[in-house]
């Protein structure tokens, strides 16, 4: 056992892959560099000197490199890709929704698409373009695996996982949780690191997780929302408010038995999302909390999100925007009371 | 435009050549050319379902690079397919039961015409989004250069698809690492209604390869044994290393760009000029100063193609449709 | 008055804006060539002839002329920019939603992005890249508008009102519906004709429209579906049911008031939608339903959507995939039952 | 990479200008160089909030581009644009109450370091995807020549820019219409830690001008006069209609890419070879070569110029910020 941050955990699962499987390789930008950061949260770092001809830098070219990992996927081999920024998949959206998640089904059973796109998001500091939720872009595309990771284990087992799996897996990880420390410490940074077994392990892609047993309302949050929303929880306690908070985690698909479990328990419900209310995962996951538990609910769901806006920089109004520990408390508490 | 080949001897000679691997290229040239004009016929007359984007004048360039590649070697496609798919060895049957729609065709009824295809003869099945074939050929290249196959990727795509930003991007990376891709630009002056001279101020295509620090080179497109003799250079050259190489395969089209399209955008005499250099009747004329091919040869080839065709299409109409179940599976492996 | 189909009246709102106001143009891939089509789906035929120089063709280059578009209406021109099929737009996401959505707040105000996207979706026989329902990834992007036109009165109302509006509009148009005749004609299309106005008018882009007033249970839908509800409709009626049917129309921002009101009426909903169920619009509606209205809600919200695949080929399982009108009243009769 | 400019001569000559227009260039790079440093100052300290991409070495390219455009061209920048910004004329105070996230900011503190930017001056907030202000640049470019509007854009980007489908598209664009777009790529031979050689074969940038048709050219971008005069032609160029022009200016980033990035990706030597040739040194050189300038005069001008920053941190550090009831507006018009 160690205690390991995001990327460090990630970085091993990395290592770790690539040591048992040959085929696996990483390709982005800045990745390899020598004298570099291993990627821009330095998920990769020292993996180039460790798997010569293995870590591929490219140049800024998102679309492109996107599709030579759908490419190289379909011949059998099983990158990771990465972009610095989620903000960035809107450039290679085209490859990552009209080819890999397709070519599968257009070709009749007859193609794999093997490959993981790893995305940092979440607001942090960086103003409109570096800063966005991109679940939601993702989510409930057919033919796509789509998770959220919040701890070190997960991201660690969910790594391996996806790696694992014959189909394109998107992972989105969050800028405030990879752990970095001293001079690329994020402000604002939440401790994500748990205890990492010594054994191979991985985490399920379609498994939701209760981070937190309680009877009287579930709270459902991912990536940054997960850690607020435990600490909602702790507050919420002291009122006497036992609240269940699950990690939602894996978004496509998204897991209704265990949130349909917990919904049996406590009959109400609270989504909480990183991103403009309008349109996000939430607005799927209560929709389908309707479809799956309807029987269950005894009072409405309760999305709290962002606002319907770009994110601005300045921290007063970035912090308005993301959802915090107060507004989930809020809203759990008039929902305990409704 | 003025077609040139650079060097312009063919690799393999007309007079020359096995006689056998000549008509068998004459074969595939006949068999593209018929085939599509009885999809032609078949969409028209309301029988067969979907669109198509169709390639009659195009043959010399899928069947020239085709002929350069081996069975175990791919090429990626686009929306104009056939020719393409038919060249790299798919069966007349498999096409036609796709684009009846039934669940014997080669994409189970689920591609179509825009996206023929079959991994196992070595044909990823049609990128129908412009361009979108580029990177995703220069990622089959990278996969074989890592693992030390000897494979090489023909990555076909039109002259409209050098505009896009997915060109540049999967070319540049093609290049930086020496990826084995043969990016074939088949020039057939227009993308869709637009002609060449509109959307580049530099229409010569092969130009660009220079840019990115590798080799291009025009071909005459309506000259198989042209086109075959660039491709094997090609594919040589990539399975030295030494690629990526970019052919531009000037040709025309002499039919729709799509469906009903009637092509009042093109010139009379354009039109007429490359009319009169069919890639199928010049192939002819060139077989034809052979002392051991007759007309009776060539007629005998084109009858059994038709007749192939013919039985095809009698069995694709009665081809089994997928059930409803098929709706679903094929999404996750 | 003139009885007009989607792409005549489509055709007739931009002659007339750009006879109006100099600063509109047209910009997209064969919109103007002579002896071409007037774009993928005549629109634009013959506009090149009676505006010269305001019908640009451009090379086949999504990502860069709707940059270009989003540059030109900085300037203050009000360009219409248009991809030949939906499912392009994720070449051009990053102009889309990167710049021309975030311009206006990452400036502080400052700038305006007055420009027009439109864009035809729908299955229609051409396989899985030109086919796919694209509403669902613009549905909720702060700083875009979006609107779905399923009748020639709207199309030629909301397509001037887009023109005048300041902001970016999104218009997805029905490929089953443009009213294309003759040699163009594609089977499976459904009359959306409408009777023209001879004066200048324009429909609000943020108001749902009542297509047929019930009152046992609301259907909600747009484009094809809007039609496809209103066939159901119309068998329900056949059986006692009285549905009312909302051609949502404005999906972002969503018309929670029309739609409330109906379903004070009603009690019931179901949410019709062309496109996979996971993630769509649907989900934004039911979510917003619950938050708006749930106090009028008798039964769960149901959704009547796309299965989670691929658009096929194969007009036998593409039939499958698109919502039909069985489907839609039987889930409504259902319903009624609840 | 052995930087050359074509012509040699520039427009200015630093003996016979204009003593005022010439020491006016002087404040520019220092001011730029000054607001950098102390922008990285308060960022290590820890008081001023978000993240920075600073320009330190590379001021002679955002002087010598500015310089030549008139006060309603427009420029288009990056995630690195505070030297553009400055040039373009944006006040101190503007730019450093932004960077502190103050609603008296360019942007209203809605922006930030990476999208600095204010229309009344010319300069649209800088784009921060990579690439993504090409095709703007060459929409705003259409707008002008569309209105016949005498004015032109001057669109900054940076080596690694090269290598995006949005370059590719955008510039194409811009050429085949003619655009009056001066598109400047800033090559510091990164882009972020990779360098230039590494994502491209033929790293002279200036060379794809012509595989599009237009013209480009390769320029000291530490020579200021040298910068200044390629842009003034390139300016005139575009104005008289016989647009767009490729200047790539070669230049080097003495900081980190970002934040605290201590650049150990850049070699020894190559830095060394680099500082030895920094644009503001070189300048007060060739400046100190006239008579009427002095070592004085030189200091008087940084004097000044710090006074200013000094001046603008203290107000910035309390300016207003936003009200919470800020965050809606602004979204729609
Ligand atoms: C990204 C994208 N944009 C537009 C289209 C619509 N479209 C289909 S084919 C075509 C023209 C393609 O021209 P070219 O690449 O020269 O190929 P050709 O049709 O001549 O074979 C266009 C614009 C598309 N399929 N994909
Ligand atoms: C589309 C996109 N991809 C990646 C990034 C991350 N990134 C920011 S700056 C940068 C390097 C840019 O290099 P260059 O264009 O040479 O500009 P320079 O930093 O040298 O000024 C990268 C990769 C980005 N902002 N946008
Ligand atoms: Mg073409
Ligand atoms: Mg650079």
């Amino acid at each position: 056992m160690k205690r390991q941050g995001i990327a460090e955990a990630l970085r091993d699962a990395i290592t770790e892959e690539m040591a048992r499987d040959t085929r696996v390789f990483c390709i982005g930008e800045d990745i390899g560099v020598p004298g570099g950061w291993g990627g821009a949260f330095t998920v990769t770092l020292g993996l180039a000197e460790k798997f010569p001809g293995r870590i591929i830098d490219t140049p800024i070219a998102e679309l492109g490199f996107t599709g030579i990992a759908v490419g190289a996927a379909m011949m059998g081999l099983r990158p990771i890709a990465d972009v610095q920024y989620g903000d960035f998949l809107f450039l290679a959206s085209d490859q990552l929704i009209n080819n890999a998640a397709k070519l599968r089904y257009m070709s009749g059973g007859a193609i794999k698409v093997p490959m993981v796109m790893r995305a940092p998001v979440g607001a942090t500091g960086r103003g409109s373009q570096h800063a966005q939720s991109m679940e939601r872009y993702f989510t409930g595309v057919p033919g796509l695996k789509v998770v959220a990771v919040s701890t070190a284990f997960d991201a660690k087992g969910m790594l391996k996982a996806a790696v694992r799996d014959d189909n394109p897996v998107m992972i989105f990880e969050h800028k405030l949780l990879y752990g970095s420390k001293g001079a690329r410490a994020e402000p604002g940074a939440v401790d994500a690191t748990s205890e990492i077994p010594d054994e191979d392990y991985v985490v399920p892609l379609d498994r939701a997780a209760v981070r937190r047993e309680g009877r009287h309302v579930t709270i459902l949050g991912w990536l940054l929302m997960a850690h607020f929303a435990r600490q909602a929880a702790e507050i919420l306690a002291q009122e006497g408010i036992e609240a269940e908070v699950i990690d939602v985690r894996s978004l496509s698909p998204i897991d209704y038995e265990t949130i349909g479990a917990s919904l049996r328990k406590t009959g109400r419900v609270v989504i909480v999302e990183e991103g403009p209310k309008t349109g996000g995962v939430s607005a799927e996951i209560a929709a389908g909390i309707m479809e799956n538990c309807a029987d269950a609910l005894m009072a409405p769901v309760v999305r709290v999100a962002s606002a319907d806006v770009p994110v601005p920089f300045t921290p007063v109004l970035e912090n308005a925007y993301r959802p915090d520990v107060p507004r989930i408390v809020e809203a759990a508490r008039q929902l305990v009371q409704h | 435009m003025n077609p040139t080949s650079t060097p312009s001897t063919p690799a393999v000679s007309v007079l020359t050549g096995d006689r056998s691997f000549l008509l068998r290229l004459y074969e595939q040239l006949v068999l593209i050319r018929e085939f599509e004009e009885r999809v032609k016929f078949l969409f028209l007359e309301g029988t067969m379902p979907g669109t198509i984007h169709q390639c009659q004048g195009q043959e010399a360039t899928a069947v020239g690079v085709c002929a350069a590649l081996r069975a175990d070697d791919y090429i990626t496609s686009t929306f104009r397919g056939h020719g393409h798919a038919l060249a790299k060895g798919l069966g007349v049957q498999e096409m036609l039961d796709e684009l009846f729609g039934a669940v014997t065709g080669c994409c189970k009824g689920k591609g179509g015409s825009m996206h023929m295809g079959n991994m196992d003869k070595g044909m990823v099945p049609g990128i129908a989004i412009v361009g979108g074939g580029i990177p995703l050929a220069a990622g089959m290249a990278l996969a074989f250069k890592m693992q030390r196959r000897p494979q090489v990727v023909a990555c076909f795509f039109g002259d409209g698809a050098v505009a896009e930003g997915a060109f540049h991007e999967g070319v540049n990376m093609a290049a930086i690492w020496n990826l084995p891709v043969v990016f074939v630009c088949e020039n057939n002056l227009y993308g869709a209604s637009t002609r060449i001279d509109k959307v580049m101020k530099n229409p010569r295509v092969s130009d660009r390869a220079a840019s990115y620090g590798f080799r291009g080179e025009t071909v005459d497109g309506n000259d198989v044994l042209a086109v075959l003799g660039a491709a094997r250079r090609a594919a040589a050259e990539c399975r030295e290393g030494q690629g990526p190489v970019l052919l531009e395969l000037l040709t025309y089209r002499r039919t729709g760009h799509s469906r009903r399209d009637a092509c009042h955008y093109q010139a009379k005499d354009e039109r007429e000029a490359w009319f009169a250099r069919d890639p199928i009747e010049r192939y002819a004329a060139q077989l034809l100063t052979r002392s051991d091919v007759t007309l009776a040869d060539l007629a005998a080839v084109k009858a059994r193609v038709i007749q192939e065709i013919d039985a095809g299409v009698e069995r694709a109409k009665r081809a089994p449709q997928p059930t409803v179940a098929e709706l679903t599976t094929d999404v996750l492996a």
